[in-house]
């Protein structure tokens, strides 16, 4: 071949022709990952199917809910995880509530990461004043109070539930960051970042193909504990009153309105928390096989 | 190392000079495989060698042949989860208080815990790749104490007596402040040291050198050599020599095993290799060995002579060239010392020119490369193609970067792991928007051919490879943008003879098609020699001596020069040295206080450009 | 004067529990929860009230004469009754008192109880440093003249901001007097280690000889309402001050032995669903009819442990003015549609129900959403934080309903008048106001003056029905829907001794400290 | 090291200006009225403005922030609007216990974190790596309260081995430290495995099982200084998570802390009180960022102060 600029000195080679084993084929080879894609997919055909799924509206009170002393009732045969202290299902609260709580737990949290790792990334590789403004902003929101914020605006805000996905989105990424800049300024330091300096890869480059391929396990430890953690704050603040508004169910908020009846119904905080914790755990399995998928060194591992 | 040194040792282990009857190592059958993308590999196959008290045994042979392998499976240290022993069995002589019956101990079947009390003790080895081998954050004597620590009852006190003694052993200077020190802080040649210090500082029965003096000047390479001969001479050691030096291989080796393709091709004693080599791989590498003073003449083409004409001045011009490194210390860490790593050195490199950098190992050769690819700051000027590198903005400095390509010293810290070597090579094509998708992986798999690498293998990651075959997945990166000038750091060290002489023919060809220049760093006199047209001599940051490849080698004027071409190995066992000279004065440091400036040598020309120290 | 409990023994100490802090102790300041009846045992007023009951009687003072016009009030004291520092109370310390809680630098929360006292206008504005209606006769006397007939005037002598305190001990300590209160009381502040404890000691120069029973009474601060249960269940403290948590409440009603520790009682207190009667559509009568009769209380009820009863007039049954006879808006879903329908909504709309959110008020929250759906009102519930719920009631455009649950705490005294001016009245529907209907219905504000003006006691019955008969004419506007009257359930532990009544005391709670006894002391 | 200490104050000192000057606008933005707080139900309009004056809340905004800003300086953080005691007074007397509180906790997660996630590392892929990464979950998805109520019950009701809440002695320090560090803990041990498992597999150490080094030599001297660098960055992000949960066990658990001191203010808009605390949080955690990143070239000499 004579391509005018191209090095035709080497004499052009064959090819191999052999497909690479995509990611998704060698996720499914693996039992434990599988596990966790299934419990993703339950979650989520759950709250997509919520309406089919049980004979109940999730907001409706009912009257055979409640005994009458005012308390809820156990798990049963008409309601197979119990009623809650207003006499609604706990089971189709808990299938309605897995749509809020997904959005919060993978959109929210995901943003929250991205932005993290957007940041820390370029603090971490642009030593000079862009990535010491970065950092000493990243400084200032770890150090100002996000409850506060989340506050200010409830009282300014109409709730919503991508109101609320904002705020932890825009709290939440603050502690990546800084994990992901520690990383990073040290994987800079390492001298494969200096030889694809001398080939003129551009920071970008470096960046997304070089440098971030490496922080994967890091952002998937953040990413997976992310979930719960930020399930569970969305439920603090609807509490406050900037995230979704009773009667609507969240996982998050079905633990808070119930916590301390933890001991009378302890049905209305095990059940929510083993969802959330299930969805979390699915995550970190999924994650766990990536990581191990996508670095070469640990291939042959079973 | 001062003699006797072994006597108080306080382990059970007394040094038996004699060389009783029966091996000390004895490898039979052994199979090594590697589970990969696509099912499993043999890299080791059916390998069967013995080793005899004080014996000195040579593994020599192509790169990539699981030379290594064999070393880490003797060991037990194979990578994992990849490796694994397949087959075959590795026996040690056990000493009269092991647990055995049978007066041996099979390594291949060992558990971890006895297989503990063997490592460092036992069996030792130096690895090959020196910049990754020790703990960033532990510092040298911690780590040399540590292991010594291990296997005898010695006080804290007299193990770091102990590790100052094996530091000076190896020449590094200033030993006793430098157990403060952390691996970063020094030069490659210095880390390779400290592992073999740490090596000999427990005087084990076998020790396994993994390309031990790759990384070293031939002075030190000397030094280190002749020291593995004091062990053996003192203790009986008996010495596994992974190796591509021939040179080498003919100082030392008591016994040579060829291996190719994972299986032992021949084997025999050093003189009967050299002199009847039976299998055609051995007369083939035989072939391919450099020899210093027999290296042919280039006389330069009157063709290649009018390419000069038409490409007046020079690729890279370096004027007075100084780089500093400010070094911490004290409570508050400020500035109180400096590394004079390059201390004012000028060259240029005209096209079609090769220009070699010679020198012992932390003079400074690597930093000048690095500041010439714009690493490291400098003062100075740095001129490239006619446009001085200083003032020049973004597009521009990433233009004129397309025509200086760098091939790093230590391979494997330069290739990103987790990319596939394959689009490692096509990355800079890729960069500077050359060739379209299949077009590149033609061309990466035509680079990989030329650099004696299968096109098979662009699928696989750095850490699969080979010590060697990393560095032809460097050198062909370097190639693939078809620079004018490639700045290559002991590119060719790692490499087995024959792939050697490939590569370095393959790298005048390219000379002589395009007319690359080189910047070539190595301390393998021999191939300097081969592929130089100019050479230049530093030492301590400075240039001593610099002239045509015939000025210096062969009318070598700076008392450093001669002793560097002195030290080089003859790979021939009959003309083996019986000692290596040793160097009497301090190992001298380019590091000193602020404000304290090394004296400036001056270069006087002796005729005809051969420019001299003079002082 | 009370008489002394013969099965009393004087001697032991109680520990109290509280989950919020105790803010100052200062009774010109002092408006919570924790500290109202705190600041009742450390100081005292000219009038108060017979221990657990809502009759009025002097305290300070040893009688109290009325003019016939009702604009002159004159107090004798009591003689001999002495600070904790051991000076000798008089009438100038009374005076001083009044001064300094209507003085706008005290930023008093309680300054607009003493509105009709005359020269107040002046001191409030910064004008006069002396209230002019106030007069010290003599040592042991003092007398009041007001601007107009006040007939809850015996009432506001008896709160705690007309209570007495020393001048020389105030300017002492300045700003943190409340953090060193010094009183006439039946306790004597002994010590506050901040956020932890506080802890009262006996006055044994209590005037009422034989009072208090207690030598010591401690508070602790901070302790969640489940863990303040737990540690009475274990026998570490006295009383839980923030009563029986909801979460809780079956459990210990389920146990006999828990049980038979419960007291219950009436509180002055309403819980009821404010109608923003200036915002379309509640500016429609019937439509506020209709959620009147939307409303299924006795669900409600259910919903919290049948610890309330239903409600259908703004007083509590135990206010004088309670109209035993009035019926209210029944519950009835098909007549509230045909309300609607008449006033124009035959298929509903949309609005916005405020409401606290702390446990169980979003829950009541979220059944009267439900209700309100039947319908044919989507109500959006807004569960915030009582800042910003209050905030929201104050402005004009702010909230269409709020439900008042864990705000509208209970009356300060027991007088109808009470529930009316804030609340109801043209007084409190102003920006920042706490009348969160913004019901101003002149008529009623006249007929309400017009009842306060009853001062004479023996009259009080006539009142009563004056009053009766406003809140039924509130009640035919419904701006309100009202819910439930909350029941009070304290519990006690069971070396507690006294009276129930004292353990419902509908003044001083959760319990009256100077009158309560230990069982188990020597 | 005195140039960076000394840069890196002034940048902390900018920090705690740029929180306090976002706080003060919030607070000063948050449509919730102090005043209508202070002055309480029966106030007539006439004492709200007055209030409203003795406060300076008729001030326009930066006049305000100037006011607190200068008494600031002065070591002055107001007068708390609803205590009406002096905001220092109450954020000394509740400091000790929160940072107390904070120690323990770390002590806490740091101890059981760390174990859990070295043990996992080295047993990677077992079923104790299994269990551990479930625990390790399990801590990281309870609410707070149920955890804390959960270790009150059993130890403290049931057991009788600690007393119910309160704070004094250690004794009252182990359930609370406890509840916090559960939650902790599961973020440490996922980090702590994760490093682990990547240094783990270092040429350094083959290097160090060559040299025949006891197991506990090469887990605890080779590979934990590598493995906890990104775990020490962690400690002072930690202090910022401690604020957001030390309301809810503080209350649990009857702890004297700031924590409590804060969430009654945020309820009631007591400005002074949310200021003080949000000032002395902020600083907390810059110094513990400041404390991390001085702290981490000791434990990684590449590392270089910037
Ligand atoms: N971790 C690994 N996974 C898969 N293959 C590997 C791995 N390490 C080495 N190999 C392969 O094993 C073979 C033998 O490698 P080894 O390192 O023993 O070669 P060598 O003889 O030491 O070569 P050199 O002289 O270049 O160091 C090579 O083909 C290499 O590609
Ligand atoms: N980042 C650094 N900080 C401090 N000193 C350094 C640094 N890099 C190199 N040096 C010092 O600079 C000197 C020159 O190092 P350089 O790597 O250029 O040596 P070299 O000639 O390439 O040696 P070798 O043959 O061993 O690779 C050495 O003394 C080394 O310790
Ligand atoms: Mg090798
Ligand atoms: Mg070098």
């Amino acid at each position: 071949m004579t391509s005018p600029i191209a090095p035709d000195l080497p004499a052009t080679g064959r090819v191999p022709a052999r497909p690479r084993a995509g990611v998704w084929r060698r996720l499914v080879k693996r039992p434990l990952a599988l596990i966790g894609l299934g419990i993703v997919a339950v979650v989520v055909a759950g709250a997509i199917l919520a309406p089919w799924l049980t004979g109940y509206d999730p907001n409706e009170q009912m009257f055979d809910g409640l005994t009458l002393e005012g308390a809820p009732l156990p798990p049963n045969a008409s309601f197979w995880l119990g009623t809650d202290l207003l006499g609604r299902d706990l089971l189709t609260r808990i299938l309605f509530g897995a749509r809020t709580s997904l959005i919060i737990g993978i959109v929210a949290n995901g943003v929250a990461l991205l932005i993290g790792t957007l940041v820390g990334v370029t603090a971490g590789y642009f030593r000079g004043w862009i990535g010491g403004a970065l950092m000493r902003f990243t400084d200032l929101m770890m150090a100002f109070p996000a409850l506060l914020l989340a506050i200010c605006l409830a009282a300014v805000l109409q709730p919503s539930l991508w109101i609320v996905a904002m705020v932890i989105a825009l709290v939440n990424w603050v502690q990546t960051a800084r994990v992901i800049y520690t990383e990073t300024s040290s994987l800079a330091e390492r001298e494969f970042i200096d030889a694809e300096r001398t080939i003129g890869a551009s920071a970008s480059r470096i960046l997304f193909r070089h440098i971030l391929p490496h922080l994967l396990p890091t952002i998937i430890v953040w990413g997976t504990l992310g979930i719960s953690t930020t399930v569970l704050l969305e439920a603090t603040l609807s509490y406050l009153g900037i995230g979704v508004q009773p009667p609507t169910a969240s996982w998050g908020n079905i633990i808070f309105e119930n916590q301390t009846y933890f001991q009378a119904a302890p049905w209305l905080v095990f059940f929510p928390g083993a969802a959330i914790l299930a969805l979390a755990l699915a995550f970190n399995l999924i994650g766990d096989a990536l990581r191990d998928i996508l670095d070469p060194t640990q291939r042959g591992r079973a | 190392m001062s003699k006797g040194a072994g006597n108080k040792r306080t382990g059970v282990f007394a040094p038996a000079v004699s060389v009783t009857a029966g091996p000390v190592l004895e490898v039979s059958g052994l199979t090594v495989s590697v589970r990969g993308e696509d099912g499993e590999r043999e890299v080791v196959s059916n390998l069967s060698l013995t080793l005899a008290r004080g014996e000195t045994l040579c593994i020599a042979g192509e790169s990539g042949s699981g030379k290594s392998m064999t070393a880490l499976a003797i060991m037990q240290l194979l990578p994992q989860p990849a490796a694994r022993i397949e087959s075959g069995t590795i026996r040690l002589r056990a000493r009269d208080q092991d647990d055995t019956d049978r007066g041996h101990i099979d390594l291949a079947g060992l558990d971890e815990r006895r297989m503990r009390r063997i490592r460092g003790d036992r069996i030792a080895m130096i690895f090959q790749e020196p910049m990754t081998s020790l703990n960033p954050v532990l510092s040298i004597g911690r780590q040399l104490v540590e292991s010594i620590e291990a296997h005898t009852g010695l006080s804290r006190a007299e193990a770091r007596r102990r590790a100052i003694e094996a530091l000076k052993a190896v020449r590094i200077p200033e030993a006793e402040s430098r157990l403060k020190q952390f691996p970063h802080e020094l030069s490659g040649g210095m880390r390779q040291r400290v592992m073999i210090a740490m090596a000999l500082a427990l005087k084990p029965d076998v020790l396994i050198a993994d390309e031990p003096t790759t990384a070293l000047d031939v002075t030190v390479q000397g030094e280190v050599l002749e020291l593995l001969r004091d062990l053996q001479r003192e203790h009986g050691t008996s010495v596994i020599l992974i190796t591509h030096d021939m040179g080498v291989v003919a100082e030392m080796a008591d016994r040579v095993v060829i291996m190719r393709h994972g299986r032992m091709v021949e084997e025999g004693t050093a003189a009967d290799i050299f002199a009847r080599p039976q299998a055609d791989y051995t007369r083939e590498l035989l072939a391919a060995v450099p020899r210093i003073g027999t290296g042919v003449g280039r006389q330069k083409s009157a063709e290649q002579k009018s390419v000069e004409a038409e490409m007046p001045g020079s690729v890279a011009v370096v004027n007075d060239l100084h780089v500093h490194f400010d070094l911490r210390g004290g409570f508050f860490g400020q500035v109180n010392r400096r590394v004079h790593a390059v201390e004012g050195i000028s060259f240029s490199i005209a096209p079609h020119e090769t220009l070699a950098l010679v020198g012992e190992s932390g003079c400074g050769k690597s930093t000048t490369a690095k500041a010439l690819a714009g690493l490291v700051p400098y003062h100075g000027d740095i001129v490239i193609g006619g446009r001085n590198l200083a003032g020049l903005g973004r597009d521009q400095r990433k233009a004129v970067r397309r025509d200086v390509q760098m091939i790093f010293q230590d391979p494997y810290a330069s290739l990103d792991p987790r990319m596939r070597v394959g689009d490692l090579v096509a990355e800079p094509l890729l960069i500077h928007g050359i060739a379209s998708k299949e077009e590149r992986s033609q061309l990466v798999a035509g680079l990989f051919e030329r650099v004696g690498l299968s096109a098979d293998q662009m699928e696989l990651y750095p850490h699969e490879f080979s010590g060697g075959q990393r560095q032809r997945i460097c050198i062909a990166r370097a190639l693939a943008l078809r620079p004018k000038l490639i700045i290559a750091d002991e590119s060719v060290s790692a490499l087995d003879v024959s792939v050697q002489a490939r590569v370095l023919d393959l790298l005048k060809e390219l000379q002589r098609e395009f007319g690359i220049a080189y910047l070539f760093i190595s301390h393998d006199m021999a191939v300097v020699e081969n592929i130089s047209d100019r050479v230049a001599v530093m030492y301590l940051g400075q240039i001593v001596e610099m002239g045509t490849r015939d000025q210096v080698f062969s009318n070598p004027r700076h008392p450093y020069t001669k002793r560097l071409i002195e030290a080089v190995p003859v790979p021939d066992p009959a003309k083996r040295r019986p000692r290596f000279a040793r160097l009497d004065q301090e190992i001298p440091s380019p590091t000193r206080k602020i404000g304290e400036q090394p004296p400036k040598l001056a270069l006087k020309d002796l005729g005809n450009g051969h420019l001299v120290a003079v002082s | 004067e009370d008489a002394v409990d013969p099965n009393a023994k004087p001697g032991g100490a109680i520990t109290i529990t509280y989950k919020d802090d105790v803010a100052t102790l200062d009774p010109a300041i002092g408006y919570d929860w924790q500290n109202w009846s705190m600041i009742k045992s450390l100081f005292d007023g000219l009038m108060d009230y017979e221990p657990g009951t809502t009759n009025l009687r002097p305290d300070l003072a040893e009688s109290y004469e009325i003019a016939p016009d009702g604009k002159t009030f004159t107090f004798k004291l009591r003689q001999g009754v002495k600070f904790h520092n051991g000076r000798e109370m008089t009438a100038d310390d009374v005076k001083y008192s009044l001064d300094r809680v209507t003085n706008p630098k005290t930023q008093s929360p309680g300054a607009g109880f003493f509105g009709s006292i005359k020269g107040h206008e002046d001191v409030a504005a910064g004008k006069a440093e002396s209230l002019a209606g106030v007069t010290v006769v003599d040592p042991y006397t003092i007398k009041f003249e007001l601007t107009r007939p006040d007939a809850t005037f015996l009432h506001v002598m008896a709160i705690n901001f007309s209570h007495v305190v020393p001048k020389e001990e105030v300017e002492k300590y300045g700003a943190d007097f409340g953090k060193h209160p010094v009183g006439t009381g039946a306790f004597k502040f002994a010590e506050w280690t901040l956020g932890q404890r506080v802890v009262f000691e006996r006055n044994p120069d209590y005037w009422h000889k034989g009072l208090p029973y207690l030598d010591k009474v401690s508070f602790e601060i901070g302790q969640e309402p489940i863990v303040a249960l737990l540690r009475l269940q274990k026998g570490e403290i006295d009383i839980p001050g923030d009563g029986i948590p909801p979460a809780k409440f079956q459990e210990v009603m389920a146990d006999p032995e828990q049980k038979a520790r419960v007291v219950e009682g009436g509180q002055l207190h309403t819980g009821y669903i404010t109608m923003n009667t200036t915002m379309a559509p509640f500016d429609n009568v019937k439509v506020r009819q209709a959620v009147n009769m939307a409303i299924n209380k006795d669900r409600v009820v259910q919903l919290i442990n049948n610890r309330a009863v239903p409600a259908n007039q703004p007083l509590p049954p135990s206010m004088p003015g309670y109209d035993k006879e009035f019926k209210g808006y029944p519950y009835d879903v098909a007549k509230a549609k045909a309300l609607l329908a008449e006033a124009g909504h035959p298929d509903g709309f949309d609005t916005q129900l405020f409401s606290m959110n702390t446990d169980p008020n979003p829950r009541i929250a979220q059944a009267i959403q439900q209700d309100l759906a039947a319908i044919g009102i989507k109500a959006s519930v807004q569960s915030l934080a009582q800042a910003n719920v209050i905030a929201a009631g104050g402005d004009k455009a702010g909230a269409p309903m709020i439900w008042s649950g864990g705000m509208a705490w209970i009356a300060d005294f027991p007088d109808p008048s009470n529930f009316y001016g804030p609340i109801l009245g043209c007084a409190g529907a102003v920006p920042g106001g706490w009348n969160w209907s913004w019901y101003c219905n002149k008529d009623l504000d006249a007929k309400a003056a017009e009842a306060d003006s009853i001062v004479d006691p023996a009259k009080s019955g006539e009142r009563a029905k004056m009053w009766s008969a406003i809140y039924r004419k509130i009640m035919e506007d419904a701006p309100w829907a009202p819910v439930f009257n909350e029941q009070r359930f304290t519990m006690k532990s069971p070396r507690m001794g006294g009276a129930d009544n004292l353990y419902v005391d509908p003044v001083h709670i959760p319990i009256n400290y100077d009158n309560v006894y230990v069982t188990d002391v020597q | 090291m005195i140039a960076y200490l000394g840069r890196r104050v002034i940048q902390s000192l900018l920090i705690l200006l740029g929180v306090s000057l976002i706080t003060f606008a919030l607070l000063y933005l948050l449509p919730a009225d102090p005043v209508q707080q202070i002055a309480g139900r029966s106030a007539t309009p006439e004492t709200v403005e007055n209030i409203r004056r003795q406060l300076g809340l008729d001030q326009p905004f930066f006049i305000q922030y100037w006011h607190y800003l200068t008494s600031l300086l002065s070591g002055d953080l107001g007068r708390s609007y609803i205590q009406r005691s002096e905001v220092t007074e109450l954020i000394i007397s509740r400091l000790p216990a929160s940072l107390l509180l904070m120690v323990g906790a770390i002590l806490c997660e740091l101890a059981i974190g760390l174990t859990m996630g070295l043990l996992a590392a080295v047993r990677r892929g077992t079923a104790t790596d299994q269990t551990l990464m479930v625990a390790s979950f399990v801590g990281v998805s309870a609410p707070q309260f149920v955890v804390g109520l959960l270790l009150l019950y059993v130890f403290a009701v049931r057991l009788g081995w600690f007393p119910i809440g309160g704070y004094g002695t250690w004794r009252h320090l182990v359930l609370p430290s406890l509840t916090m560090g559960i939650l902790g803990a599961g973020w440490y041990a996922r980090m702590m495995r994760s490093s682990m498992i990547d240094v783990l597999r270092q040429d350094y150490m083959r290097t160090a099982r060559a040299k025949g080094l006891a197991r506990g030599a090469i887990i605890f001297r080779h590979a934990l200084p590598n493995a906890i660098l990104p775990v020490i960055a962690m400690i002072g992000i930690d202090i910022g998570i401690f604020m957001g949960g030390i309301v809810v066990v503080e209350s649990v658990f009857g702890w004297p802390g700031i924590g409590q001191l804060a969430w009654q203010a945020i309820q009631r808009v007591d400005i002074p009180i949310i200021m003080g605390v949000t000032l002395v949080s902020a600083f907390a955690i810059v110094l513990g960022n400041l404390l991390a990143d001085t702290v981490a070239p000791f434990i990684d000499p590449r590392i270089k102060l910037r």
